[in-house]
């Protein structure tokens, strides 16, 4: 492998993303699965690297599941997504900043269907118009949370209080990055690194003093496909594509995955206890998984946040056995104490508050 | 009356999708679907280019529509600018309208999308939403989301939630107004009228396969289509 | 006839239309912005379909070239082309400049830079080369993967920066094809153990004797011909490639593992010929390559008077179709100057 | 599994490295002209299995060549030697006799099985 050739690929696709003023909208999937990575997000953008985040109370899914899944039709979707872009608007922002990975590319793929096809522009503008009353303007800058955190990188790496390095080796942490389909296959220009090398999440590896691996399957979907998950019938399908990554990365020995799709990382999580109920195949290194992270759970953790404000006791797969590598401290009994401990009023506020 | 091949046309995304195919293979070797079902893109893209309405009706009725993941790894690499996986979402659309969904296995599973997914979307504003993401649905999710189901008020409030609270946050109550306007944007765009052939061309299937459905997900069909799988979707 | 011609470009086109042009009894200043003549033609070991050596043919245009009425300007570019009534000032990068009654653009092709098809790794994966790369090899009698042994199991993937609107190329190039089968042969004859596959999405074997090496690529040294695109190569723990295609013929996709994948770059219009597009005011087609005035019987014409075209910089050609268009090219030339030359005098 | 409702999903993938292509290799050694076939379908075209049946002789050839033996072995029956197809051919590859070697070798590998 020659890292060279990679790099002159990622500078080719290097995209625009706004300093400041964020307007944010949430992941259907990750608020339930991930609540802790979106609160970290925020803590990120606001606490430590002191960015104007905003958050509308009235904002609502994009449908994009509902989309992917064909019982929504692309009209709606775009009306939907519209008054998302009009609720922006109202509120004075113009960079626009999803969590969820589907929903990016939907916003991605309707805003090149606008360019492309004015006339269905005006029709989705007249559709909102007769549904709310409503009026948008399209967002000056789209990017996605995990752009955001890549843009601010060596911000967080600054303030790091560990990096991704074996505490008793030296050696780095072998990290397999695993990105969201509708990141940039769709739209390659519209991701950082492109579609075949992203560097999104490679960046943030390299940056936290981790290993990135490159494994045969690294490009190959986790599986969800939408109603191939929804329908438990269909299941079989999606748990086949987790494991032929599992399976393409072991040679590699990777010490945990870095996710930036609300799917993935759950898939990828869950799927493993699958396959150990099913044929009793367990992957990773210490007979215990492999773990797996969110962009904001690993930028939290390298910051030092309380891994059980981050939320890593909802994983299936056990993250301690990582944290004890990297040399974390944690609170083994904390990890399941639902008791309003001092720590979370450092993180309560960011239910609410506003900024 | 048009034919199908027109009607496909009216999708933007078929529009998008579809220039020239010259069945190379590219979007089946890479893709997901192709992998684990008895299915090919590039036939797919094929069978619509040549305007056959007969084997355009053929695939509208058929399993094989509905087993791509919409992934889009194909539309990253095709050497002529297509999307199969775009041309499969206006079938799947074209399916649905014209009631064809519900001869096949595969797609009469769009109602269980429709009752899980469609309905959350106007119901709470989500596309899924914790309380309707149980076990007895999704037994993979595994033992930590029994313990995260079974204190899911203190675990959210613990790590920073807003559960069915008011104002902005996670998993927060949509506001009535928001779910009502979400619902007047289905009902001019054709959502709603999505939704209900979904369920009327199920409930005639339903009689047909001598099954019982009414609300929700606790009747024969909805258990039938959410569950059955007659092991022949790959060859 | 005292006239003066300058050819720019001194591979295969540009110096069959310099040597033929001298023996016509013009003075011609032969331009090439290179150390040496001789193109593409000086990296190529064996010629298609025959196998010759590409020696030969260079030996062929050498002694071509050497001719008292033919000026050699190696390392030298043009910098500028200025047109005044029937003459053209050409000035090059040594600040010559060179009054021409007419110039012929010889510019030729520059190889389809294959790192930009990302999904091949090639400058990323170590066992991914190029035909251009396999020819080097070829040249130094030295077949070898990365970590320096034979390789035994070779893919060779066709249409590389062809065909492909991906990298805004909707052209065949048309000598692929045949490379590639060429290449697989000269690959089973330096390493008999080795098993070759080539991968195509159509088998363009439309040169004289091209289908004849094709059915003796089959029949005498078995390579296997699969009928797709490679979607996208990987690279394995132990440096293997690993390439995922659909059996477009059974309908199924295949995953393969092999020592060394070889890309059959494609053809694209020169730098240097976009160079002198610009600096010349000649136009260029929809590939990119130089525009003629027609299709069917005036490929040698650009939009300019006086201005000739010869060779691939107007389409990918192969050898035996490059020296002819350089030859109907030099009749362009002279038809042209005895045009007017008559329009002076009458 | 009952537990979860579905069992993990068996790839269809053309896996060429864990196939083994004996019966390939005998046919090329006692019928070399298989190597020729240019797989342009004028045999399946002109099949009288093919007309009536799913049967591809086309891709019979093929899945032999890839090894993907028990495909090949539900299928190998169903030609009926007629030898048209030997007519079309334009590469001149015996064809018929292609069949029967696969069915020879089919019989080889049962005996040795047994």
């Amino acid at each position: 492998m020659k890292i060279d050739g990679k790099r002159a690929i990622w500078s080719e696709y290097q995209k625009d993303i706004e300093e400041d003023h964020y307007f944010y909208v949430r992941s259907c999937i990750r608020q339930n699965f991930f609540p802790g990575s979106e609160v970290a997000f925020l803590r990120i953008m606001r606490d430590v690297l002191k960015k104007d985040v905003y958050e509308h109370p009235c904002h609502t899914t994009c449908s994009g599941i509902g989309y992917h899944g064909d019982v929504v039709p692309v009209d709606t979707a775009m009306t939907v997504v519209a008054r998302q872009f009009a609720l922006m608007t109202e509120a004075g922002y113009k960079n626009y900043v999803p969590s969820c990975i589907t929903s990016f590319g939907l916003y991605t793929e309707i805003l090149e269907t606008w360019h492309h096809f004015p006339e269905v522009e005006e029709r989705v503008r007249k559709h909102l118009r007769n549904a709310t009353g409503r009026e948008f303007n399209i967002p000056g800058n789209l990017a996605h949370a995990s752009d955001i955190i890549y843009k601010f990188r060596k911000e967080i790496a600054a303030k790091a209080k560990y990096t991704l390095v074996n505490k008793e080796t030296g050696e780095p942490l072998k990290v397999v990055d695993h990105i969201g389909c509708h990141y940039s296959k769709m739209f390659p220009s519209k991701g950082v690194g492109g579609a075949e090398y992203p560097y999104v999440l490679a960046g943030m590896i390299e940056e936290w003093g981790g290993e990135v691996i490159d494994y045969p399957e690294r490009r190959h979907c986790c599986g969800f496909g939408f109603r191939q998950y929804l329908v438990q019938a269909n299941r079989g399908y999606s748990v086949a594509c987790s494991r032929e990554k599992f399976e393409s990365m072991k040679p590699f020995k990777p010490d945990m995955i870095l996710t930036n799709c609300p799917g993935c990382p759950m898939f990828l999580d869950r799927w493993q206890y699958v396959i150990n109920e099913m044929e009793g195949t367990t992957y990773g290194q210490n007979g215990e998984g492999i773990p797996v992270f969110t962009y904001e759970e690993l930028a939290g953790l390298v910051l030092g946040f309380d891994p059980w404000d981050l939320g890593l006791q909802m994983h299936q797969i056990n993250v301690e056995p990582l944290l004890d590598k990297i040399g974390i401290e944690y609170s083994p009994e904390k990890k399941f104490s639902l008791n309003t401990d001092p720590a979370v009023s450092k993180v309560k506020h960011f239910a609410k508050a506003v900024y | 009356m048009e034919n199908l091949f027109e009607l496909l046309q009216k999708d933007i995304r078929f529009e998008e999708g579809l220039n020239a195919c010259m069945n190379c293979g590219v979007c089946t070797a890479i893709c997901p679907a192709a992998e684990f079902y008895d299915y090919d893109p590039r036939k797919i893209t094929d069978i619509v280019q040549t305007r056959d309405d007969n084997a355009i009706m053929e695939l509208l009725k058929s399993e094989t529509i509905w087993y791509c993941g919409e992934c889009m790894s194909c539309k990253t690499r095709c050497p002529r600018g297509n999307a199969p996986g775009l041309i499969i979402m206006a079938l799947r659309g074209l399916s649905q309208d014209l009631g064809l969904f519900t001869e096949s296995e595969k797609g009469r599973q769009q109602l269980a999308v429709k009752r899980t997914v469609g309905d959350s979307i106007l119901n709470t504003g989500y596309c899924v939403y914790l309380d309707g993401i149980t076990t007895a649905l999704h037994p993979e999710q595994g033992p930590v989301w029994e313990w995260v189901q079974e204190n899911r008020e203190k675990l959210f409030e613990r790590l920073g939630g807003n559960y069915k609270g008011d104002g902005p946050g996670i998993l927060r109550k949509i506001p009535e107004e928001t779910l009502d306007e979400l619902k007047k944007i289905f009902e001019v765009t054709g959502g709603l009228e999505r939704y209900e052939k979904i369920e009327y061309y199920s409930k005639l299937k339903a009689e047909e396969m001598d099954l019982d459905l009414d609300e929700g997900i606790d009747n024969e069909y909805f258990r039938q289509i959410y569950t059955y799988n007659n092991g022949c979707h790959t060859r | 006839m005292n006239k003066n011609v300058v050819v720019i470009g001194a591979g295969v086109a540009g110096m069959e239309a310099a040597g033929r042009l001298a023996i016509a009894g013009f003075a011609v200043s032969l331009i090439e912005k290179q150390e040496s003549q001789g193109g593409h033609l000086n990296n190529w070991h064996q010629l298609f379909p025959d196998r010759r050596d590409g020696k030969e043919v260079s030996e062929y245009l050498r002694k071509l070239t050497q001719n008292d009425r033919i000026k050699l300007h190696t390392g030298t570019s043009i910098e500028k082309i200025n047109h005044v009534k029937n003459i053209y000032a050409v000035t090059t990068s040594s600040g010559e400049v060179l009054n021409a009654d007419a110039v012929v653009v010889a510019t030729g092709f520059d190889l389809f830079k294959s790192s930009r098809k990302e999904e091949y790794g090639y400058g990323i994966y170590d066992n991914v080369i190029t035909s251009a790369d396999l020819e080097g090899m070829f040249q130094s009698g030295k077949i070898i993967m990365h970590d320096g042994r034979a390789p035994e199991k070779i893919g060779i993937v066709h249409c590389v920066g062809s065909r492909d609107e991906k990298v805004g190329n909707l052209y065949c190039s048309k000598l692929c094809c045949v490379t590639a089968v060429k290449q697989a042969i000269e690959l089973r004859e330096y390493l008999p153990a080795s098993k070759v596959f080539c991968f195509y999405m159509d088998m363009r074997m439309g040169g004289s004797m091209y289908e004849e090496l094709y059915r003796e690529a089959q029949e005498k040294y078995g390579i296997s011909f699969i009928r797709g695109k490679v979607s996208e190569a990987s690279e394995a723990i132990n440096n293997k490639i690993k390439i995922k295609v659909e059996d477009t013929l059974v309908g199924r996709p295949l995953k393969m593992e092999l020592d060394l994948l070889v890309l059959m770059a494609g053809m694209e219009m020169s730098e240097g010929g976009k160079r002198i597009a610009a600096v010349a005011g000649l136009k260029t087609g929809e590939n990119r390559f130089f525009a003629v005035a027609d299709q069917h019987y005036g490929s040698n014409n650009s939009n300019l008077k006086g201005i000739f075209l010869a060779g691939t910089c107007v389409a990918p050609m192969n050898i035996t179709e490059t020296i002819s268009h350089a030859r109907a090219a030099v009749s362009e030339v002279i038809d042209y100057l005895n045009s007017t030359e008559k329009q002076r005098n009458g | 599994m009952d537990k979860f409702g579905f069992t993990i999903s068996k790839g269809r993938q053309i896996d060429y490295d864990l196939n083994d292509r004996f019966i390939a290799e005998y046919i090329f050694e006692h019928e070399p002209s298989f190597r020729l076939c240019i797989e342009c379908g004028g045999c399946s075209s002109t099949c009288s299995t093919g007309q009536f049946t799913l049967f591809s002789l086309r891709e019979l050839h093929i899945l032999i060549k890839r090894g993907e033996n028990d495909k090949a072995r539900q299928n190998i029956r169903k030609c009926m030697l007629c030898g048209k197809c030997m007519l079309v051919c334009p590469r001149g590859v015996n064809t018929r006799n292609v069949v029967l070697l696969a069915r020879q070798a089919f019989q080889k590998e049962n005996e040795h099985a047994v």
